[in-house]
């Protein structure tokens, strides 16, 4: 579709709180590719994770009451780039469509609030949009300073692959790796792209959490990549969160920087850097700071 | 058949080739369908004279199926074709005739597609049952007076 | 003493009654030959006359038109009564004719627009027909008017039909001299060629063997070949499928036959029947296509059961 | 109709069919309800009408109770139409005498509300009732059947098929559409559980086919078109020119040493892409024809029209060589033909978890045949992709593209045995720590199991599980440099991570990709899986729905090489029988034209897909009864009614509609 309508935007609680630097790069990445984004008016919890394992009935309504706003709007595209907003308002229409009890309780759910049922919401992730909609091509055009930091790994979880397989192939995605080499980044094959970060177990059954996310930065490493690119607010704190932790626990020290791919497409493309969210970071500081000071400017069309 | 519930009568015409043994293999894969349709067999969905459809409605049948093979897969090359132009204009007539769309379907069914056979079966069957009785046959009462 | 002949109409628009007339001179030797008991149209009998007939004591009652009011219902069972043969003369009687039309609709829609839509009517009380209707002490009646229209052997036994829209003065001619020779077919028997039109088509040798219709056309779109099979054409001609014994004609006044012949024998619903044959002619393969290729049939239940509507396996429409 | 005995009389008889339809549908009840129908003089409930005392009963009715008229409630008529009417004919009387209704495929095995199906039952039959009424009595017509058979496909199964049938004095065209006979099993090193070499097995039978006088071979050709009926089938073929002529090519091979590329450049389909060929090439050394092919999309001399040509100098005053050769179009008249078109490995790229296509040193298992086998692209010499490296571990899985949810649900049956002979051919070529990772081990046939508790003897490794993946990252240093099997050991109960050197994919089977359009082409029907289907999964496994049509070999389904040659086999005695019977009876359901009653209205012409309609000098349409198929389309478009089929004759199919829809 073309972008110049934009986009309806779904922050979801993450983008702003742990992943507000997901959403800062964002912004700022589609404030200088000149894509509006509007915020869908008095959104609420996508229902993800914990709630969905609860009561999917309930989880399913909380979706279900976005959708709707969202389905009254002239724009029909419904920007989610939390993976798990993402996933779960996805789910809500999959299982609507085509489980009738689940059809049923909505309906019903939305009929009580006296909310319309919702058609038509395409709902869409921003590693699928700036493949698909904005396209490498023009990516590669729009750079303005050639990557100078070190080889990335970029990792994808789970959610926004799989089971849809509208964001990127769910076992071997390539996309968000083939952004980065567009703005001159090289990536290392990281065969845990796809593997779990954890999820909310570094809360809940902590050794777990930590063993996994340990093993991702280990691979990372090992595989030569001197950070890591996320599209997920819940990845990206588990990897970035837990580094100090981890490096106690393992007696190796790990200094990666776990940064959103926005940050680096938005540095790439001409952001603003004091907009890109970078002072969040907690792991690879130094990097991070390295790399994206004035001096690593270089003129990618030079 | 009890009238607590309405069980339609469905009339199914079924070419030789794909439909009818997409039928048998349903039964020989012991799928499960409600019994409502009555099958005819014919060689092929290109044999159907519209004249039986009306027949079928007109005896009182509730809905009236026909099962073809798909496009490009006639086993007479391009009967069902045939089948599909006439059924177009008949299904014209009938709408004017005051018959649902949902009451006559034609569907291309292959001689593997047991389960395709099974769920148009038990949509058809749901569908027409909404609708309501046709009773095409049952006598109209003629009052003569203004 | 002459055998007595009746002649009386239904529901119709009064052709049938001008084939008699049409019969010209030959009426002369015909009214030579039979007594004319009744003809309504013509001379003026009253029906109690009929009724102190002797049941039986007509020899032939030609009844043209469809059944549509008690009258007309009284009266073919009153003839059926006196006559020992009973003809079904013209469209109407056979198969409801054009006035069977009316059985898309109903008495109340038929009233609606007859009484009250037409653009000639002017009926601001909107006063519909009554079967009774009192007036300062008198009470004045009128023949029921039923909901569906049908065809007379719907109504009463019939023993022969006579097709056409008007039937041709030749068929009537032969009829009645078959009668006065005691030489009728089976009972049930249509009283003209079992074969279909084109067979006496002028224009038969100019169909090509392997028609295919891309596009249907209405007579007032294109300039009509003289001499050109009007369905090659895309002119929607029906003689295919309609009984021959017209003589061609519409086709040789450069009209496309309607089907007022009806089918033949070997043919229930005479528009399933024409349905079947027309549209698989349409010259394609592709579903869109075929739909776009039909949709050139202006109204397809009109047009092919034009006057055999109450005679169709669906004899009216279900409202 | 008239009767030649008065009245009509018809007996009715349902069957159990054990308990298959008496177990749903009360066929006493059913048989008691007909008892009541008009023109029914006899009705009975049987336990098996197809069996012997079941047909006596109709024949033994039909004397005794003078019967005229024969319905049967059983099965499908696609099961026993053919029984009954001989039953019917037993009798006495016409075959065709006799209606059938379905009360097990279309009623008993799917329905379970015992009262609706009973029901069911007794409307099917009374409509039958009413039907068989007005049945005509009917001949067979008979048509000559042509001796020629056309084999499509020459893998063991075709290369089978046709010598069989050659050898019984037949001739028989074999179509191929690779440039040499041979298929898949020519690729293969040893067969499994003798371990005899397959070329050595194979290649005296590819030679004979190319000796045999019998056999026309055109390979590099594919079947174009194909129309006519069983005994007569017009079949126009392609022969792909190979720019080499076969008449005066001696098979020196001199050209394919003498071509501009000193070394071989392009991937050898033959081997896999393991191996380099040139642009003019044999595809192996015992192919047949030994007629090298010039490749278009990779010679020069077609790519710019600039080359040396040495190849044709080479080959000199024999002028074998033309780079002007065009294909050739072959038309032919066969009486049968044996579709053996075989069937393609999986492809492992499709389960990007297993990383084929990604990791190099994973392999699949046709590759490994290559790999191992002496003629091969390293001359059995088992190396990872670096061309050196000897792998000291390998791990097998089974069943990469079978009984997988994902993928292919079927088992492809042959990959536990390929998988176990693999095993044993890798150990003894590498001695390498060998890896089995299987779900089940199927080893059902002669001498398999053995085969099996002899590579347990050898010390191959067996782990019952399906892998998660395969994987580079380490987990632990010893992973360093090598592929990780994940897999749950579902015998030990734990997850295991196995690092091997080498990974091999035993790929299942599947149809061919152009499966659909084989089947269109043969107007033959296909299952959902994409392979063949055969009449009766039983009792026609190499019959299909069209008549003069069979199969042979994995087209059909998976199998090893033992079941597709014993199934070529029956697949050309199948032939055989009708050739020798020399004629097959027709259906007698074709149309025709009530003469006196057609007004040649041409409407049926142009609706006949055989051209089996002519319209006569007199203004009348005429069905050449020979080339009808009985459709029926022209009988449904008629519009004077003028035209009917036999078998299918609009009165009785009325009388069908009425008799369903007669209930009270």
């Amino acid at each position: 579709m073309p972008d110049n309508k934009g986009y309806l935007y779904f922050p979801g609680c993450s983008l702003r709180a742990t992943g507000v630097a997901y959403e800062e790069s964002l912004l700022e990445l589609f404030r200088v590719l000149d894509i509006p984004l509007q915020e869908l008016e008095d959104w609420n919890c996508c229902g993800a994770t914990s709630y969905m394992a609860v009561d999917e009935g309930s989880a399913f309504l909380l979706s279900a009451r976005n959708l709707s706003i969202a389905g009254q709007k002239e724009n029909h595209d419904l920007m989610a780039p939390c993976s798990a907003c993402y996933l779960v308002l996805r789910k809500t229409q999959d299982y609507v469509a085509h489980y009738p009890e689940a059809g049923r309780i909505v309906e019903e759910g939305l009929m009580a609030a006296g909310l319309k049922p919702f058609n038509g919401v395409h709902v869409r992730h921003p590693l699928e949009i700036l493949y698909n909609d904005v396209g490498l091509a023009r990516i590669k055009a729009q750079t303005v300073r050639k990557w100078q930091g070190g080889k990335l790994a970029c990792y994808y979880g789970c959610q926004a692959v799989r089971p849809y397989d509208e964001v990127d192939r769910p076992h071997d995605p390539v996309r968000m790796d083939e952004l980065m080499n567009a703005v001159g980044a090289e990536t290392v094959d990281y065969s845990l792209k796809t593997k779990c970060c954890g999820g909310s177990l570094t809360g809940t059954i902590h050794d777990v959490g930590i063993r996994l996310n340990y093993i991702l930065l280990k691979e990372a490493v090992r595989k030569g990549a001197e950070a890591i690119v996320t599209i997920c607010p819940l990845c990206q704190f588990n990897l970035d969160a837990y580094q100090s932790e981890i490096s106690r626990q393992s007696g190796e020290a790990f200094d990666v920087p776990i940064l959103y791919f926005t940050q680096v497409l938005g540095w790439a493309l001409g952001g603003d850097p004091k907009a890109l969210g970078l002072r969040r970071s907690i792991g690879g500081k130094g990097l991070v700071r390295k790399w994206f000071s004035p001096s690593q400017e270089v003129l990618a069309h030079a | 058949m009890s009238e607590a519930v309405f069980e339609p009568r469905i009339v199914a015409f079924f070419c030789n080739w794909c439909t009818y043994l997409a039928a048998d293999l349903a039964g020989t894969s012991r799928m499960k369908y409600p019994p409502n349709a009555r099958v005819i067999r014919v060689m092929c969905s290109g044999r159907l004279d519209p004249q039986f459809m009306l027949k079928a409605f007109a005896d009182g049948a509730d809905g009236v199926l026909i099962g073809g093979c798909h496009p490009g897969d006639c086993h007479y090359q391009e009967g069902n074709y045939k089948c599909l132009r006439r059924f177009h204009l008949l299904k014209w007539v009938v709408k004017e005739m005051g018959i649902e769309d949902d009451r006559f379907r034609l569907e291309w069914i292959s001689a593997s597609e047991g389960d395709r056979l099974r769920t148009v079966m038990i949509d058809m069957v749901e569908k027409v049952r909404a609708l309501g009785p046709l009773h095409w046959n049952a006598p109209v009462e003629e009052v003569a007076v203004s | 003493m002459k055998p007595k002949v009746a002649f009386y109409w239904c529901a119709s628009c009064g052709g049938c009654e001008e084939a008699v007339v049409d019969l010209a001179e030959s009426i002369l030797d015909v009214v030579a030959a039979v007594d004319i008991v009744l003809w309504p149209v013509a001379l003026d009998f009253k029906k109690a006359d009929v009724e102190a007939m002797e049941d039986g004591s007509i020899a032939a009652a030609f009844i043209n038109g469809a059944i549509r009011t008690t009258e007309q219902e009284e009266w073919a069972h009153l003839l059926r009564r006196k006559a020992q043969t009973v003809i079904a003369f013209g469209a109407c009687a056979q198969m409801g004719g054009i006035p069977g039309l009316a059985n898309f609709s109903n008495r109340a829609g038929v009233f609606q627009t007859v009484y009250q839509e037409s653009p000639s009517t002017v009926n601001a009380e909107g006063v519909l027909p009554e079967t009774t209707h009192r007036d300062n002490g008198h009470t004045v009646t009128l023949p029921g008017f039923f909901d569906t229209v049908q065809a007379l052997h719907q109504v009463i036994d019939v023993d022969y039909y006579i097709p056409g829209c008007p039937p041709t003065p030749q068929l009537l001619a032969d009829a009645v001299t078959a009668l006065l020779a005691g030489k009728l077919p089976e009972k049930g028997t249509v009283l003209a060629p079992d074969q279909a039109l084109c067979l006496d088509c002028p224009r038969k040798d100019t169909k090509p063997e392997r028609l295919a219709i891309s596009e249907f056309k209405r007579p007032h779109q294109i300039l009509i070949d003289q001499d050109k099979c009007l369905l090659t054409q895309g002119l929607l001609c029906l003689g295919p499928a309609t009984r021959s014994g017209c003589g061609a004609r519409c086709i040789e006044g450069n009209m496309c036959c309607t089907g007022c012949f009806g089918p033949t024998s070997r043919v229930r619903d005479y528009g399933g029947k024409v349905l079947s044959a027309i549209a698989s002619a349409a010259d394609s393969n592709d579903e869109d296509q075929i739909l776009s290729i039909l949709a050139g049939i202006p109204d397809p239940a009109g047009t092919f059961y034009r006057y055999s509507l109450p005679v169709s396996e669906l004899q009216r429409k279900r409202l | 109709m008239p009767e030649p005995n008065g009245a009509i009389r018809v007996g009715v008889y349902v069957c159990h069919c054990g308990s298959n339809i008496a177990g749903i549908v009360d066929c006493k009840e059913v048989a008691e309800y007909a008892a009541g129908l008009i023109h029914v003089v006899v009705s009975r409930e049987y336990k098996y009408m197809c069996s012997d005392p079941g047909q006596d009963l109709i024949r033994n009715d039909i004397q005794e109770h003078n019967l005229n008229r024969i319905v049967v409630a059983s099965c499908s008529p696609h099961l026993h139409e053919h029984t009954f009417r001989v039953a019917t004919a037993n009798g006495g009387l016409n075959p065709y005498y006799m209606a059938m209704v379905n009360i097990r495929e279309q009623d008993s095995w799917v329905h379970t509300d015992r009262q609706a199906a009973t029901e069911k039952a007794k409307d099917l039959v009374r409509a039958a009732v009413r039907r068989v009424v007005l049945q005509r009595p009917l001949e067979k017509a008979r048509v000559a059947i042509d001796p020629n058979v056309l084999v499509v496909g020459g893998g063991i199964a075709g290369i089978h098929a046709a010598l069989t049938l050659a050898n019984a004095g037949k001739h028989v065209y074999l179509v191929e559409r690779e440039a040499t006979i041979g298929g898949h099993m020519a690729m293969f090193d040893k067969t499994f559980p003798t371990l005899d070499c397959a070329a050595c097995i194979l290649t005296p039978k590819m030679s004979a086919v190319k000796a045999h006088p019998n056999i026309t071979l055109w390979t590099y050709s594919d079947v174009e078109k194909v129309d006519g009926y069983v005994g007569n089938y017009n079949v126009r073929v392609r022969r792909r020119t190979r720019y080499i002529r076969e008449d005066l090519c001696v098979g020196c091979q001199e050209c394919i040493e003498a071509c501009v590329y000193k070394q071989p450049k392009f991937a050898d389909e033959f081997n896999q892409g393991l191996g380099k060929r040139r642009p003019i090439y044999l595809p192996f050394p015992q192919a047949i024809p030994q007629t090298p092919v010039i490749d278009r999309d990779t010679c020069i001399e077609f790519k710019t029209g600039k080359c040396k040509k040495t190849c044709l100098e080479v080959c000199g005053d024999r002028h074998a060589i033309d780079f002007k050769l065009q294909d050739q179009v072959e038309e032919i008249k066969v009486g049968n033909i044996i579709l053996a078109t075989g069937f393609q490995p999986f492809d492992a790229k499709r389960i990007p978890y297993y990383g084929y296509g990604h990791y190099p040193n994973v392999y699949t298992s046709l590759e490994i045949e290559r790999l191992v086998n002496a003629s091969g692209p390293t001359n059995g010499e088992v190396v990872l992709r670096d061309g050196k490296t000897v792998p000291k571990s390998i791990g097998i899985i089974h069943c990469v593209g079978s009984r997988d949810e994902n993928t292919n649900r079927w088992c492809s049956r042959v990959c536990c045995m390929y998988s176990l002979k693999l095993a044993h051919l890798l150990k003894e070529h590498t001695g390498a720590d060998i890896f089995n990772f299987y779900i089940d081990m199927r080893t059902p046939g002669k001498s398999f199991e053995e085969f099996y508790q002899r590579l347990l003897g050898e010390g191959v490794h067996f782990i019952r599980g399906k892998v998660a993946e395969v994987t580079d990252w380490v987990f632990d240093p010893s992973e360093e440099g090598k592929l990780t099997l994940r897999v749950e050991d579902t015998l030990l109960g734990v997850v295991r991570r196995i690092p091997v050197d080498m990974v091999v994919l035993s790929v299942g089977m599947e149809g061919h990709q152009d499966a659909q359009d084989v089947r269109r082409l043969f107007n033959i029907t296909c299952s959902t899986e994409g392979f063949f289907q055969e009449r009766h999964p039983k009792l026609a496994p190499v019959n299909t729905f069209t008549d003069g049509v069979f199969l042979a070999g994995c087209c059909q389904g998976p199998k090893d090489i033992p079941d597709t040659v014993a199934q070529a086999g029956a697949a050309a005695a199948e032939a055989l029988a009708l050739i020798c019977a020399g004629y097959v009876e027709q259906e007698p359901n074709c149309a025709y034209v009530i003469e006196e009653q057609c007004s040649g209205c041409k409407t049926c012409i142009p609706l006949c897909p055989y051209s089996a309609i002519t319209f006569r000098e007199d203004n009348r349409a005429e069905v050449n009864p020979v080339l009808c198929k009985g459709c029926g389309t022209c009988v449904a478009a008629c519009p004077s009614g003028s035209l009917q089929q036999r078998m299918f004759e609009d009165d009785e199919l009325f009388a069908e509609i009425e008799g369903v829809l007669a209930y009270v």
